[in-house]
């Protein structure tokens, strides 16, 4: 028996996995044991669960943490780590050694970079602003501080997640987004 | 007819002008961006040509470029699609010197009906009521006296404008100048031209557009209305035809008054006459629109005519051979675009590879695409990527037809609205056409319930947990995407799941 | 309306079945033989049970599992689709037994049309002329004097028959007997029943059929007819409506006819009468099928009535509400049936895994289809894997669109009847609507010219050669297929250069 | 410079393949360098082959014989070995030690068997008869002979290109097909 822990959201659970004697598998959930076929179809990202009364159509690709699940539309992303749940957000959050990034939350181009090295910045003031798809995006700032890092320039494709700028905090956290 | 036509755009509209060339008989030549050379519109067409780099200006706003490939080519028309090009005189004037034929309207008409403060004094010669406003473009200096003059809360529109872009909302007169820095911005990006201008925000009003045809012999008919009224920061999201708001009476005002602008204007082609409809049955004339309208499938549902097939015929000459008396329009259509946007993250781009793309089909459902697996959705265009179209005999079948076809509609890869349009059509007041262009923020919050398919993905994530503990990673077994974009896919999960300082600008 | 509906069929008429319960808001079961876990019709409905093995006796032809399924899962009402159990009484009258409503006529109804030399009884009662023939089944003693009495060339049908199957063509009495023996038995694997009659064959005359909607409360209208003469040793490939050979008058007594006969059979639910035209305009009444048919989409194209949803809201009780007067059928519409035969190498039936499937989309197109990348082709069941239909505003409008759909259209990993439609599409008779019932074999002659892209094909194949020598065999780079399943295509990339003992029984 | 044979119907090439100083490749088919991309699209057996002034797209899978290729809904099979080109159907026609085997040209249930081992057969006389998809499909024999063995029974199901029966040969050699 292979035991998994998976977390949905707020919800933390250990999965059990047994094969039958006839060779077939069970999974038992939050205490209920079911018998499940999962079959992939061709080389694509869609697999089909097979319960006893309900075939399901599912949309599944790995990701770091886990798996990205779509079923009827609707996402569910699951983590598979050992490690305890993560709060929301907090990589991307916390400061490090008193410095918060300012990360690309999608990739586009720079089209206009409103700040310079050494500039004082507001919490919540316009840092920078990147077109993608025609539309023009504010990143503003998390932190009150100075901008200790300026890694682009206009005209520049930012990648997602690629650090942009950093900005030396005057408080010691930042305030949790809305 | 002509013998060849190059496409000058790309995406849905691009394949959609092929196909309708591949339907005339008529040889086609794309054109394509270096980052576009496996797209759908590029494989599609007889031929096909890389004209630059990805951002438009290198490639498909590069009028030099396009012409010249015609030439290369041997194309004796241009299709110029929706944006980019389609609307810029200059393009269809140096098309006409150069021996192609451009499908669209004549060189003037673009002019005079791209001027939105032109285009106002066509409406008014035409007897048609305007909606008040600023009397030409105005710079940063002239706005705030211009915007007190017509009261708050006033519109900044693109003077070369359409299609929502570089439109901003101010309903006070300390947010005027950064909302005119914003527009002004989106105007050049998305027109190559930063003019704007001031109207009146008129409020609640709908959204009706009514759709014309205009021969080079005089004839001019009308083929109904569209209701545009759902609406986010000024672009459209769902588009229907008929409007529940109208009725054959008002149908008829509505139809006479595009006509009469058209015939002011010496139009020729397909075009689109843009009005506000006030709960008194008023409308006002907001703006023409002298190309192919991204709406129009649901023109073509109701009415049965083609409409690319109809601009090929009347740009090479033909008349249109139908009168208003032919025109018959029956049941009701409804489109949904599907943009690369996250509804759930406040329309937030989302750019990446499509991993699996299932389109709906079967009875009275249209996809206009040119999604495929494996299609990377790139930053430099537009997010619209795929339209839902549906017909119905009456509304009530065409709701229910776009709820079935947004549940069968797949995509996997990134994120899209389509979440957003299969809220929107269980809303009760969506559903009840009790609709107007502010209904979205007013009325409906989007935000998903939690799904009730919670432990069947706990039971798929176990599943595919043991797989990949069993065969390692990569094996057969393992879940779609591990080795290939695994490092991509971890970059977005981690987007997913934060909260953050970005945030849409209004 | 019903609460929940089983849907007693698989593939793509399931899915049409489904879709539409779907649309009128009604919960939905599948029922699915245990090779056809994944498949689409399953994944779409609410519920999916398994209820046997790959042979239709076991499952979908399996009267007492289905009953016993929908009482499990508390379905009110039965849908049959086509095929299998759709036109048995017995399987009606169970249904009724067992308390859930059958969506289909009377079991009364299903008897007498089901014999089909009653229902040429009921034909002549309803002063409709039919095709000469024997006023019951034959045996084997019995065939050669009754062939003999009614003539040569004379057709071995299938008394339970319908869709081609268990069809015969005897020209000389030599070859009845083994004609009878191979007639019988496919109507014994088709229907569970291997009774067959003989009738006159008629030549050349086109296959035309009316389709019928009757209500409970005695209100009977037509859709107008169906040209189905396209047909392959008695199976249809394509059809359309209207037919290049019927005007107004003819519709009207056509109509008429198939009215009449559905009055006189006491019919309830949609239902098809079939005639044979003549090139006089004489037309013989040959059958009438008491269920939906494959080609049902072509008439929901033109009268804008989709017959899944009215079959279920007759079945449920409600009345038509619509009369004669108002229906109006517009346009042209037509039908490709995608088979899983080998359009190149006889129509030889091709099995194995679809690699790919990219289906048409776009402006006048509609798929019914069931096909998904990964999908099994299995053996048990009909070729019929997918149609293709399209609508034009007349005739020449919709033979453009299919062209250009046939060239959309993308199957990978089995052979179909694609290549044959897509020669078919551009044959000058056909497309002049110049065709009778044996057009195929007499002036058609399928076989493909010689491809005009060798040298693409061989640039690729070239490129993948070095990618393989360099990457090795199931790198990222290789050719799709080649870990997963290359004993497979070993198997089927061998047999397709070869020639050899088998060919298909005529 | 890389050399390939390939062979498609009755024609055969020597294809060349280079790499360009910059990096991208170059064919030679018949005396005519081109310039070529071939990009694959997701996991798909879907290609996009990049000429200069046209896009291609491709469907490819990999056969044993080298390539099965769709171009505008038109096959197109490649062979990529480096023997003697084959003649047609010969593998399959040809007698082994004067017997002849009927191997199944398609997957489907064997629904009638029409001779019993030891039976004397004409040629052209019918074997078995193999039911898919709900039509029954007569299977003949190449040769004249005796039935030497019989490898199948009704109702069972027989896959594609399984041996079904052998029939020793009164001839040596069968006729070729029509």
């Amino acid at each position: 028996m292979a035991k998994y822990t998976l977390r949905l959201g707020d919800r933390t659970v250990e999965a059990e996995l047994e094969e039958t004697p006839d060779g077939n598998l069970r999974v038992n959930i939050d205490g209920v044991w079911q018998l499940v076929r999962l079959r992939r179809l061709g080389d694509t990202p869609r697999y089909v669960l097979v319960l006893d009364d309900r075939v399901i159509e599912v949309l599944a690709e790995a990701g770091p943490q886990g798996f990205n699940i779509q079923i009827g539309g609707r996402p569910y992303e699951i983590e598979t780590g050992r490690g305890r749940p993560r709060r929301r957000g907090e990589e991307l959050e916390q400061l490090v050694d008193g410095e918060w990034t300012l990360r690309a939350p999608l990739t586009g181009i720079v089209a206009e970079v409103m700040v310079a090295e050494g500039d004082a910045v507001e919490k919540d003031s316009v840092l920078l602003i990147i077109e993608a798809m025609k539309m023009l995006n504010e990143l503003r700032s998390a932190v009150a501080g100075t901008v200790s890092a300026l890694n682009v320039k206009e005209g520049e494709r930012a990648e997602i997640g690629a650090s942009l700028l950093r900005v030396a905090a005057l408080s010691a956290e930042p305030e949790q987004p809305a | 007819m002509f013998d060849k036509v190059l496409v000058a755009n790309r995406g849905e509209i691009a394949v959609r002008v092929l196909r309708a060339c591949r339907e005339l008989g008529v040889a086609s030549v794309a054109v394509y961006s270096e980052p576009e050379a496996t797209a759908l519109h590029a494989r599609y067409a007889d031929e096909a040509y890389c004209i630059g780099g990805g951002p438009a200006v290198e490639s498909y706003l590069s009028s030099e470029k396009i012409i010249a490939t015609a030439k290369r080519a041997g194309a004796d028309a241009i299709h110029p699609g929706y944006g980019f090009l389609s609307e810029q005189a200059e393009f269809a004037a140096a098309c006409a010197a150069a021996g192609i034929t451009f499908i669209g309207p004549r060189p003037e008409s673009l002019r005079q009906l791209g001027d939105k403060v032109e285009a106002r004094r066509i409406a008014e010669a035409a007897g048609v009521l305007t909606v008040p406003g600023t009397t030409g473009a105005v710079g940063f200096d002239e706005a705030p006296a211009a915007a007190a003059e017509i009261g708050y809360p006033i519109l900044i529109k693109a003077a070369a404008g359409g299609g929502g872009k570089g439109i901003r909302l101010v309903t006070e007169a300390a947010t005027l100048e950064p909302a005119l820095h914003l527009a002004k911005g989106e105007a050049e990006a998305s027109f190559g031209d930063g003019g704007v201008y001031l109207e009146r925000y008129l409020d609640p009003v709908r959204h009706i557009e009514v759709q014309i045809l205009a021969d080079r012999q005089g004839n001019v008919i009308h083929l109904g209305e569209r209701e545009c009224s759902i609406q986010r920061r000024s672009q459209k999201l769902v588009e229907e035809s008929p409007s529940p708001a109208v009725d054959a009476g008002l149908r008829e005002r509505l139809g006479a008054a595009a006509i009469s602008i058209a015939r002011q204007a010496g139009y020729e082609n397909a075009g689109t006459v843009e009005f506000l409809l006030d709960s008194t049955g008023s409308f006002y004339f907001i703006e023409a629109n002298a190309r192919l309208q991204v709406e129009h499938p649901v023109t073509e549902l109701v009415s049965g005519i083609d409409l690319v097939q109809a601009q090929l015929r009347i740009a090479s000459g033909e008349p249109l051979g139908l009168s208003q008396a032919d025109v018959r329009l029956t049941g009701w259509a409804i489109e949904c675009r599907i943009t690369a946007e996250d509804a759930l993250k406040g329309f937030m781009p989302s750019l990446g590879q499509i991993s699996l793309v299932s389109e709906p089909a079967g009875p009275g459902v249209r996809v206009d695409s040119s999604l495929f697996d494996g299609l990377e959705i790139l930053p430099y265009y537009d997010s619209l990527i795929a339209k839902a179209i549906v017909w119905g005999r009456d509304r009530g079948e065409a709701l229910s037809r776009m709820r079935r076809a947004l549940a069968e509609y797949e995509i996997a890869g990134i994120k899209t609205t389509l979440p957003f349009h299969r809220e929107l059509f269980v809303n009760p007041d969506f559903l009840a056409g009790d609709i107007e262009t502010r209904f979205l923020e007013r009325k409906f919050l989007p935000g998903l319930a939690e799904g009730a398919d919670g432990n069947a993905a706990l039971l798929v994530a176990t599943l595919l947990s043991h797989e990949r503990q069993r065969g390692g990673w990569g094996g057969a077994q393992a879940a779609a995407g591990e080795q290939r974009s695994g490092w991509r896919l971890a970059a977005r999960l981690g987007r997913s799941t934060r909260g953050g300082p970005w945030r849409n600008t209004p």
